[in-house]
């Protein structure tokens, strides 16, 4: 058993409004006149720290735990995992 | 008759609820915490508003998680009337008893403030003492009150009657500017706005008529004369 | 942060050794300006603190109101301004947690809470820009989520906080007499902490509070938990329903050390106590950051082991923590072990009597000539001018702020916020009206007179509502007051509000003083919050339409006295002249004729008049009714004065009456019958707010335009400029 | 000039607690027996479209941007700004 570091980011999917991302571009970004951003998107992110045999069982556990108690609403959002070693 | 009124961990318009139940409506009311289960023999639930664990992660979903959701799906199986109000419409959503999903406002502030709602299905247990159209006058209070679904969830909506209530005007951003809707059967309704924050004169200044249609429906479905 | 020198000697011969390390850090705590109050404790004696309806009982952090019926009411105010002018949304949410637990502790429900926020220029300053906005999403964030509508406050923009934030709560609590907390404490007692863990957040806050923000310690960073404060609300009234408990207390500024020195001393035992009981959040706290952290969401109950076991099953039910820390003793020693081994072993009287100061004043040399007034270049667009007050940060609609909060939660509201003050109904069928103020610019120019106008403004805008003031709460907010300049406005101000309070009988349930504001440049100007509460026996005044043809009365004299006013401050840029002054006996005439006139039914509605004077109130009714209305200056009762004097003078004591036509005769014998001063000065109808000076049309503003910028250019400041 | 994105991650600092990470951990996580998950740890992410000359001056940009427009607060928050090819 080893520890790993599991990265859970939680975004819109495509198609789907950020409104909270739009918001930061155009009430501050740009009114600062940061005119080379073009596009900021929110995100939410969980790392989890979770025992598992490898990193693959650890990616696959979190996957499950993120289907089985919605981490994320699929009808809106999807979600990354990355895993990375302790 | 008996309602359940679920209590979750930070809901906090449970004693509202409860109190409109009882003092206004006269009827027979009962706490349930969430940890356990519902009797048998209870006629109606409602799920009331607040901040079920503190709206973490998003708002609904932890509580949706919790043993009594098990005991409410069985119940909107059996179609007993069951009734969320804002957090409580959020939970109903985040477990699959309602479609959509309640995102956060377009102007991503908690808005507290009076709005009106359209009745737009009025043959649910909860609305069918109201005319068809109709104007309610009620507070909403929420961060994660826009509904939201596709096109074509919102067809089906469409289709089989499920929008319940829709805003009069754009207020946060709502799909089709949707404030309640219901399941599929029509038992199970969920809505952002209180009309448990409505229903007595002394603190609705415009009209507290409409949205006591809400709970006298509940009365004439349960056949029981007020 | 330690303790000085002198008093580090002084501890010695008190307790004739050299303290323990943890010793010095409880009395560090303990002594500290924010929990000793060694500065103003004094002084504060003078305020008068019983009454016919005053319950007071050992230990409370909050006063308690008999309200009749077996009911009581409970308030008191806090603030949270260092914390808040580096974390704003931390610091403001953990704020309304811990005036909330001053209202648990007493036994009662917490049912309201109020915000008084303050900032420096946000037109201009970026800083104070986000700041506030912080400090709104704070205290949205933990009072929505508990459950308590925030139904008042204030906001205020001024220079002198550049920088810095005043960030002040106020909580109401409402419950049975019988079921108060007794605070007592018997022989087998046991100490329980209950609520969040304690981890080394929030360590030496107290004492940071009371230094400036210079030497901040800026490890001294709250983070909110509002869902557990909920948990501990509800586990705390079920156990207080199975009278569970016997003495308790809040864990806030100086954490452990203070909870239970001040419990023990306020109880008249001791308190043995063991620090590797505490349940923590990190494993490797040091005894001495055990005892000093103030971590929130946390309470001290004294129990004893059978109502333990109840108690526990409470905790259990809402997955609370709740640890048996120690247990009662009777020898008035405040006992601390680590394991085995004894820590501190102090006495309890040592450690919560910090020597009282005899502070110096001396009356600050700017005060000579500040009231003194300048001579302005003539104006002559008024209806620019009003327009440009209506519009300002300070005068505009604050819905931006109290659209965010929860009103309407726990279904008592029933005069809503966005007019004066706000009323909520109680269980016995009466009606509990309440409101704060402060203003700065008064208290600047003349910090007495200032401090007695906050106070009757306050009074005025519960008068509003048909309430009669039943109790007060002040926050007492000034720089460092080792300057003797700075000490001399705060006796001032004291002097004034207990004169006030003396003079009218409403006594002072609770209060707080918050010393040391001091900005990196410079002192606050004095700033003193008000709170006042009022009863309502019958009907509350609810306020009808506003419709054609109703007339407009005003109650009260126009004097002139703009010093410290937004027209001379925000338009002239003028900070001097005469600061308005509460003539006590016209105060108290008008008080009665305006409660008397709502209790016979004869106003449609009442409106107090205050910043921005005539002009901006006037304004206010126009804009909340969507009515016009056209003013004759040339009636309004006082000093002969010129057209800006009359529209923006802030004179206290005056009041709007809004009348039907057919009501005005009854109205107008009962004002003669009190020989108070007043006028019919204009008449409702059309759609422009407008006034004219001997015929001659001085403003004429569209009401619907108006009110459209004046609802939205907070907002739009905060949000998009 | 190309293009690049940046991702910015807001957490709180060690040391500093995570209410909302330890709800997700306790209340959803734990309570469906995942018990290999020992931590949660809740962040916020924005992911900036950039325009820059190179990866060095995008993620300064970045970083003068957050810090201008402060869209964290250093002293609770911990930020970390990664710069990805687009
Ligand atoms: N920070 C705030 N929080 C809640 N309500 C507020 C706040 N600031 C102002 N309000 C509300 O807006 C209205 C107008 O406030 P204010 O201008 O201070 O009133 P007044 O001039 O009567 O003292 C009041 O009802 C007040 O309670
Ligand atoms: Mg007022």
């Amino acid at each position: 058993m080893a520890t790993f570091n599991v990265q859970v980011t939680i975004e819109n999917k495509p198609g789907i409004s950020d409104p909270e991302g739009e918001t930061i571009l155009n009430d501050l970004v740009l009114r600062g006149k940061y005119d080379s951003v073009s596009k900021i998107k929110s995100a939410k992110m969980l790392r989890f720290t979770i025992e598992e045999n490898s990193k693959e069982s650890a990616q696959l556990k979190v996957q499950e735990i993120c289907d089985d108690v919605r981490i994320f609403n699929p009808l809106v959002s999807k979600v990354t995992i990355d895993v990375f070693d302790a | 008759m008996k309602v359940g009124v679920v209590v979750f961990p930070g809901s906090n318009c449970d004693r509202d609820m409860f109190h409109v139940l009882t003092d206004v409506f006269h009827l027979d009311a009962q706490y349930y915490w969430h940890d356990k289960g519902l009797p048998e023999n209870i006629d109606a639930v409602i799920l009331p508003g607040g901040f079920s664990y503190g709206d973490r992660l998003r708002a609904g979903v932890i509580a949706a998680h919790s043993p009594v959701i098990k005991d409410v799906q069985k119940m909107s199986e059996k179609g007993i009337p069951i009734l969320g109000v804002c957090n409580g419409f959020q939970i109903l959503v985040e477990s699959g008893l309602l479609p959509g999903v309640l995102l956060k406002n377009d102007s991503l502030n908690f808005m507290c403030e009076w709005t009106d709602l359209i009745v737009e299905n009025n043959q649910t247990p909860f609305t069918n003492q109201f005319e068809l159209n109709q104007k309610i006058p009620i507070p909403i209070a929420n961060g994660e009150g826009k509904y939201f679904a596709d096109d074509e969830t919102l067809k089906s909506l469409q289709k089989n009657n499920q929008i319940v209530f829709r805003y009069s005007d754009v207020v946060n951003g709502s799909s089709n500017r949707i404030a309640g809707v219901c399941n599929e059967d029509g038992n199970v309704v969920g809505m952002m706005p209180h009309p448990e924050r409505a229903v007595e004169s002394e603190i609705n200044p415009i009209d507290n008529k409409p949205s006591s249609l809400i709970f006298e429906s509940l009365l004439e479905q349960m056949g029981v004369k007020n | 942060m330690s303790l000085e020198s002198q008093e580090l000697d002084e501890l010695k011969t008190k307790i004739g050794r050299d303290p323990t390390s943890t010793e010095l850090q409880i009395v560090a705590a303990e002594w500290s300006e924010h929990c000793s109050y060694k500065s103003s404790k004094r002084h504060l004696k003078m305020l008068p603190m019983t009454g016919p309806l005053v319950i007071t009982e050992k230990g409370y952090d909050s006063g308690v109101l008999d309200v009749g019926d077996g009911y009581v009411v409970t308030a008191h105010i806090e603030s949270h301004n260092h914390p808040s002018a580096v974390e704003p949304f931390g610091g403001a949410a953990t704020g309304v947690g811990g005036v909330i637990r001053d209202i648990l502790s007493t036994g009662t429900r917490p049912i309201a809470l109020f915000d008084g926020l303050r900032f420096g220029n946000i037109e201009k300053d970026k800083q104070a820009k986000w700041l506030f906005k912080n400090a709104v999403s704070g205290i949205s964030a933990y009072g929505n989520c508990l459950g308590i509508p925030t139904i008042g406050g204030e906001v205020e923009f001024d220079e002198c906080y550049k920088n810095y934030a005043l960030v002040d709560v106020a909580a109401v609590g409402f419950g049975k007499k019988e079921n108060l907390i007794k605070n007592h404490a018997q022989k087998g007692d046991v100490v329980v902490l209950l609520g969040g863990a304690t981890g080394r957040d929030g360590i030496g806050g107290s004492q940071f509070a009371s230094d400036s923000l210079e030497s901040e310690d800026r490890s001294a960073i709250q983070i909110p938990d509002p869902f557990i404060e909920k948990l501990i609300i509800e586990a705390i009234l079920e156990a207080r329903n199975q009278k569970l408990i016997h003495a308790m207390k809040d864990l806030g500024g100086g954490g452990l050390s203070c909870a239970v020195s001040e419990t023990a001393d306020s109880l008249g035992i001791g308190i043995e106590m063991d620090v590797t009981k505490v349940h923590t959040r990190e494993s490797d706290m040091h005894p001495d950051e055990i005892m000093v952290s103030e971590s929130q969401e946390r309470m001290l109950i004294v129990t004893n082991l059978e109502k333990l076991e109840k108690l526990k099953i409470i905790c259990e039910k809402f997955n609370i923590q709740c640890s048996v820390i120690g247990h009662v003793t009777f020898d008035n020693l405040m006992h601390v072990k680590n394991g085995e081994d004894t820590i501190a072993k102090i006495s309890t009287d040592v450690v919560t009597n910090a020597t009282l100061l005899d502070l110096p004043s001396k009356k600050p040399a700017y005060l000579e000539t500040i009231e003194d007034e300048k001579e302005f270049p003539l104006l002559e667009n008024y209806s620019e001018i009003l327009s440009k007050l209506l519009f300002s940060p300070n005068i505009s609609s604050k819905i931006w702020v109290y659209g965010q909060y929860d009103h309407e939660v726990g279904i008592r509201t029933v005069v809503k916020p966005g007019v004066d003050a706000s009323v909520l109904r109680l269980d016995n069928g009466k009606f509990l009206s309440a409101k704060i103020d402060g203003n700065p610019k008064h208290c600047y120019i003349n910090p007495r007179e200032g401090a007695i106008g906050c106070f009757e403004e306050a009074c005025r805008n519960v008068v509003c509502t048909g309430a009669k003031p039943i109790g007060m709460l002040d926050h007492l907010q000034f720089g460092n007051p080792k300057d003797t300049e700075i000490f001399w406005t705060f006796l001032e101000s004291l002097k004034g509000l207990t004169d006030f309070a003396n003079d009218f009988e409403i006594p002072c349930v609770g209060g707080k003083v918050s010393l040391y504001n001091e900005t990196p440049s410079g002192s606050i100007k004095p700033t003193p919050v008000i709170g006042v509460l009022g009863l309502i026996d019958k009907t509350p005044m609810i306020s009808q339409k506003i419709s054609e043809n109703d007339c407009l009365v005003i109650l009260g004299d126009t004097k002139n006295e703009l010093g410290g006013s937004e027209y001379f401050e925000y338009i002239h840029k003028f900070i001097g002249g005469k600061c308005p002054v509460v003539n006590f006996v016209d105060s108290k005439k008008n008080m009665k004729s305006v409660l008397e006139i709502i209790q016979d039914k004869l106003v449609k509605s009442v409106h107090d008049c205050s910043k921005g004077g005539l002009a901006v109130a006037v304004s206010e009714l126009c804009m909340t009714n969507n009515v016009g209305c056209s003013v004759s200056l040339e009636k309004v009762p006082g000093e002969s004065l010129p057209t800006d004097k009359i529209l923006f003078s802030e004179s206290h004591s005056r009041y709007l009456l809004i009348v039907e036509k057919n009501k005005l005769e009854h109205l107008k014998s009962i004002l003669e019958k009190n020989n108070t001063s007043f006028e019919i000065i204009g008449n409702f109808g059309g759609n422009s707010i407008s006034f004219s000076n001997n015929s001659k049309p001085v403003i004429d503003l569209l009401v619907d335009k108006t009110q459209k910028v004046w609802l939205s250019s907070l907002e739009e400041l905060v949000m998009h400029a």
